[in-house]
């Protein structure tokens, strides 16, 4: 039993909080965030150098990383930063691309912005209900909050083939794509698919697809926890500074219990996480990660809302960092599966 | 024990109904319903209309120009008005500074101040809290200093709330150093356009601007603008104060945003199934439902109370506790609800056959983050259950 | 609107309270409530004599009540008191009889005792799984935790009679009774019936029994109310007595802050009964209990565990009448369906 | 990270396995499945097998006749006896007394009292709280005054789990009046034969009898029986707390109730159909279930740091709250599991064929009652984020 990182994952986890620090402090995060492209192609490049994307995949695709620790390490630093870039979809595709056995040295280096489409209006958290569909070389549907999909180079795209759900890489520039900003900062698209010319890479890809599905929803904790930590600690600090009626607002008992309760909840966050990490290469994958995502789900409305309310007023505003990563932490579950998704999953998958 | 409304109240309640229906413009209750701010336009165009029929100043007794309404029928037109989507009265003039005049300006005043809040000729916004002086108000710092005939005034207000609409701004100030802070209160009214005001905006968390800071830098205000004697504000404030919590419990709100919610999750389609039919989010939505339908007998309760004993009590904190819970909780269903649809920013990138969310749906997320306000503002939920503490559970 | 008790029910109101406060006070609860037969004849016959039987039933029965404001007029003085007789089955074993057309003299006059046995041990909430069957003038099966059951004279027996569910009476000398006490307080029995002798009292009475079931469940809802009552004046006292660090406890903000909720959710709890008390004659009466029962379980839940939290360690003795307020609040979740199982009744009736 | 235990951790453990299903009578683990208290004597039984096996003192360094366990396999070693229904052992002794005298003794104490913990010839409660001495632990009045070679010892000690079946208790007392009240305290150690003591049972909310009051009248109790110096009780108290904090999150009993309330919903029948397949029982449970889930983590993280550091931090405040949060969450489940089958009382009145609950499952609602107590006793929740607030979140 070892909680501590390892070396090398401690060394990435110094140089990317250190960078986005420098590189990417709050300013510069709020201005990346809510203006197109909602992504900042310059930090981006040093993001790969530094070794952020070779991080997310194993040796054997050409990464150095992949493991579920090395996830976790990566976003709880992006959620520190509230980093807006379109990492989450290069997770995923670089898992879906070593399923396919597709190269991936484009994605790694950071010259190939990747998004995956998998969701739909109707259908945005499930594989079952999907209703894009392959005839030939073409894929037609609408695939809806394609994160990053407003900067991909190449979308892959999760469609009906037949009997199968399979995978298909569709070139963006093949595609219609409208993208937008998201509350919560960071881009996304729409995506129009009208007998797109498509390239089929895997044709059964239901589990490739979960396994992507999953890795994203653990990197989400990850980068919760990230957000938490911060959040909590310009909370705290603000019930230091703040005075009304004479005292330090954090001398009054009732915010202090409630600050105590918070302070469990975000350690209970960072163990469920912990443990989805460790599961991620296991058969109980899907049932860990799903037990993760619900708690997160929980435990980051909780303390969005409490930091708004023990904040008062100024945390109600645009100015104050503090809002964005309310903002992020609340829209966390509107990603990959939300609270009630995750438990009903954690209910069908039932004992591990 | 009688719960329904009298036959005078439902002739009333008909009454109000067939007005809405055919006074309320539909370009005004569909810009409602579509959620997010309501336009300067749109606001003064429902004020007139109000105006003209006399059901502006829904507190004022006829003499001012009011309708005399008891509290019940002030109920049933605000439940009406939700039910309608009409838009909200704005409440800083004829409902803050107009009962305030009644009560302690003087004739001049009066006769003054009150018709050109029916009119629409002035928009008044409030002056009270300050960087410094949130839930802690008796603490605020902006001075007015007697200088001859004029007081002048220097500090900062902020929260100061649809400002930007607003021609006049009636505030808060200090003219007393010493002794006890709520002692050296006054409330003076001040025109906007007097040299030395400066008012900026504060951008909100889900980025509207509906609030304002305002600075005061040696601004000379008539002391005839002075309400009440000098030193008299904390006694005004407080007045007011009990003024601005009636129908705190926004019930009426709260049913409308209960039927939307339940609307949308007809509509939203998750797991092939309409998400109304899940259990779990209908589990959810039912148990709101049940603390609305609670809430609906607790406003009821005490606004009979109040038209027995003259003036809500202390036990309005509830109202306000309880009522903005619930608001929230619903707030946060309709933005469950849509999943990934909710996350569009600005929610008018994606319309017409573009669009995510369900048709007056798209704001849900807005509104979420906007409404965590209602349990901050106003007195903070934790300020109301100290004052419950105090005068409910005498503790 | 009104929202005040008319002259009479305000009278019944007041002599109630005011006899079970000087002779039924909590040494004498505490007696009767743990100890066979779980009943006072002396005071059930007092109580009769009072009005309270007459209370709970209608004029062209017999009575001078029996609507939903004198039901909860007459339980929430009997939970302000705790008082452990069975009146419970009384009030729906009158609105059973009332239904059948059967005499109820002996019923309201208190000279005999009636207990209304519905539920089973697999149904103990809901009409549709109840396996005791009639054969001819015979039932047979099993009736559970039947409230009263210990002391009744008679017992009302809902059972399957071909595709009917119907009403039977039974004299109780003729079932095999097994009597116990309950960890509240009060009495209950396990009724076998085995081709035991059964009289049919009414053929079709689903109807009958939900309206007997939904009057019990508003009963239920107002024993609760006065319950919370005295519950949280008990907390408040103790609040303002006690000392710890030098300071009353109530002094405590974090507790203050609790106790502002719970009175909150005690007033919840009193309209929510008002509501239901006043459609208890309407067609939307299922529904509106059920709303009722919903959040009385919660409250009242909420309210013994927070008052038991509070109070500390006295609070979980014996010897302290409130932890014996605290069992009642809880278990009564346990009659006549609880939390759950109203608001899934709630939901499947929809919009009023 | 690895979170897996080593391969010497889990040899550890299949050890454990094996002592526990060949050592451990079905006759105790039968009765500690069923629920409520074990008797007096099946405790002793279970203590007389670890003791021969050298079990007994888990904390204990192997000098004084412990095992020399680490933190991991003390973990281990609580969690295995959840898992097969061993009862818990009885702390007052072994986990208490014992490393207070280890630390605190003089090496006389150390003879006398240590081998009779081990051998079970004493059976030691505790007297710390007192009725107006319960969170404010240092306001205890019980009064100790030298007198030739003795103590005498007045006052009352309440809530002495077990008392009933001790012959020994050791006491917190107040030996000095002035002066701040954590100097005053002296640990001392009383025989419960010594003429001037009651004791008199506390019967508790569920109808049990746990807990009792002791009464000290003119009570004289040899000076040599002071653990440590005179007025350093606090010091040893304080000391004693942070034993008392190890394994505070009880996951092991959380665990084993967590397998109780799925079989329980798994048997009950609701509406035709197993409790378990209802969505919204299944869906508390699953709550629970993650929450658990992530405490279990929690748990090995402090673990692991206490390990690292040598002592539990001011951190375990958060395994004492969320521990037994958790802990009641499961005991209300499974009360709301049985419906009216959980209101039998005393429970043992309807057995065999006559019975309500499925086997082992009569005292649901009992438990549930009497496990209240553990957010009130060890230091209340409240006391709990009292300690968070200063030592973990700096306010």
């Amino acid at each position: 039993m070892d909680f501590s990182l390892t070396e090398d994952r401690q060394m990435l986890s110094d140089t990317l909080n250190r960078y986005l620090a420098e590189q990417y402090p709050a300013e510069h995060r709020i201005k990346v965030a809510y203006d197109a492209p909602f992504h900042d192609a310059t930090k981006w490049a040093e993001l790969a150098e530094l070794g952020v994307l070779g991080a997310l995949a194993p040796e054997n695709v050409g990464g150095f990383g992949g493991a579920g620790f090395d996830i976790t390490v990566v976003f709880e630093a992006l959620g520190r930063a509230m980093c807006p870039e379109p990492m989450l979809g290069t997770l995923m595709a670089s898992r879906l691309l070593a399923a396919a056995g597709e190269d991936q040295e484009a994605l790694l280096d950071g010259s190939a912005r990747y998004a995956v489409a998998i969701g739909e209006i109707e259908a945005p958290y499930e594989l079952d209900h999907i209703a894009t569909t392959a005839t030939g070389e073409t894929l037609s549907g609408r695939k809806s909050c394609v994160y990053g999909g407003n900067v991909a180079d190449v979308l892959l795209v999760a469609a009906r083939n037949g009997d199968d759900l399979s995978l298909y890489a569709v070139q963006a520039a093949d595609a219609q794509i409208t993208g937008y900003g998201l509350i919560d900062g960071g881009g996304a698209a729409e995506v129009m698919l009208d007998a797109t010319p498509a390239r089929l890479i895997l044709q059964d890809a239901k589990a490739a697809l979960e396994d992507a599905l999953d890795a994203g929803a653990l990197a989400l904790c990850a980068e919760a926890v990230g957000l938490m930590d911060v959040t909590n600690a310009m909370l705290l600090d603000y019930l230091r500074q703040r005075k009304q009626f004479g005292r330090n607002i954090g001398s009054f008992q009732a915010l202090q219990h409630r600050c105590a309760d918070l302070a469990i909840e975000i350690e209970q966050a960072r163990s469920i996480t912990i443990f989805a990490a460790s599961r991620l290469e296991q058969p109980d994958r899907a049932r860990a990660v799903s037990m993760a995502k619900n708690l997160i789900g929980r435990a980051a409305k909780l303390v969005a809302e409490e930091s708004t309310q023990m904040h008062g007023g100024i945390g109600m505003t645009w100015e104050y960092p503090g809002s964005h990563y309310t903002k992020r932490l609340v829209m966390l579950d509107h990603q990959l599966g939300d609270t009630d998704f995750h438990l009903e999953r954690v209910m069908r998958l039932g004992a591990a | 024990m009688d719960l329904s409304f009298s036959d005078k109240e439902i002739a009333f309640r008909d009454e109000v109904r067939a007005f809405l229906q055919t006074e309320l413009p539909a370009h005004i209750s569909d810009a409602v319903r579509k959620g997010g701010e309501s336009s300067k336009e749109l606001i003064e165009e429902w004020h007139a209309i109000l105006s003209k029929k006399g059901w502006l100043a829904t507190t004022w007794p006829k003499e001012f120009g009011g309708p005399g309404w008891t509290p019940v029928q002030r109920h049933i037109f605000e439940e009406e008005c939700c039910r309608a989507y009409a838009p909200r009265i704005v409440p800083f003039g004829v409902n803050m500074l107009g009962p305030v005049i009644q009560a302690f300006g003087n004739d001049q005043q009066k006769a003054e101040v009150l018709p050109r809040i029916l009119s629409g000729e002035d928009w008044w916004c409030q002056g009270y809290s300050e960087p410094g002086a949130g839930s802690d108000l008796a603490s605020l710092k902006t001075r007015a200093v007697r200088d001859g005939d004029d007081y002048i005034i220097n500090g900062q207000k902020t929260w100061t709330t649809l400002g930007q609409h607003a021609n006049k701004i009636f505030c808060l100030v200090r003219t007393k150093a010493d002794g006890k802070p709520q002692e050296g209160i006054s409330f003076i009214l001040v025109d906007l356009e007097t040299p030395g005001i400066e008012m900026r905006p504060i951008k909100l968390i889900e980025g509207g601007h509906e609030v304002n800071e305002v600075f005061f830098t040696d601004v000379r205000v008539p002391a005839e603008n002075l309400v009440g004697e000098e030193n008299q504000g904390w006694t005004i404030a407080k007045y007011l104060l009990t003024h601005e919590r009636t129908n705190i419990a926004n019930v009426g709100f709260s049913m409308q945003a209960l039927e939307e919610v339940k609307a949308l999750a007809r509509k939203v389609i998750r797991n092939g199934r309409p998400l109304i039919e899940n259990p779990h989010f209908a589990a959810r939505i039912a148990e709101v439902e049940v603390d609305l339908e609670a809430m609906k007998i607790t406003n009821l309760r005490m606004l009979y109370q109040a038209q027995k004993q003259g003036a809500p009590g202390p036990e309005t904190s509830m109202l306000k506790i309880k009522g903005t819970v619930i608001r929230q909780a619903l707030n946060d269903l309709a933005r469950r609800a849509l999943g990934p649809a909710a996350a569009p920013f600005p929610s008018e990138m994606l319309e017409g056959n573009m669009a995510l969310a369900p048709a007056n749906h798209a704001n849900e997320a807005a509104s979420y983050f906007n409404n965590r306000k209602l349990s901050i503002f106003g007195g903070s939920n934790e300020i109301q259950r100290n004052i419950m503490t105090k005068a409910v559970l005498e503790l």
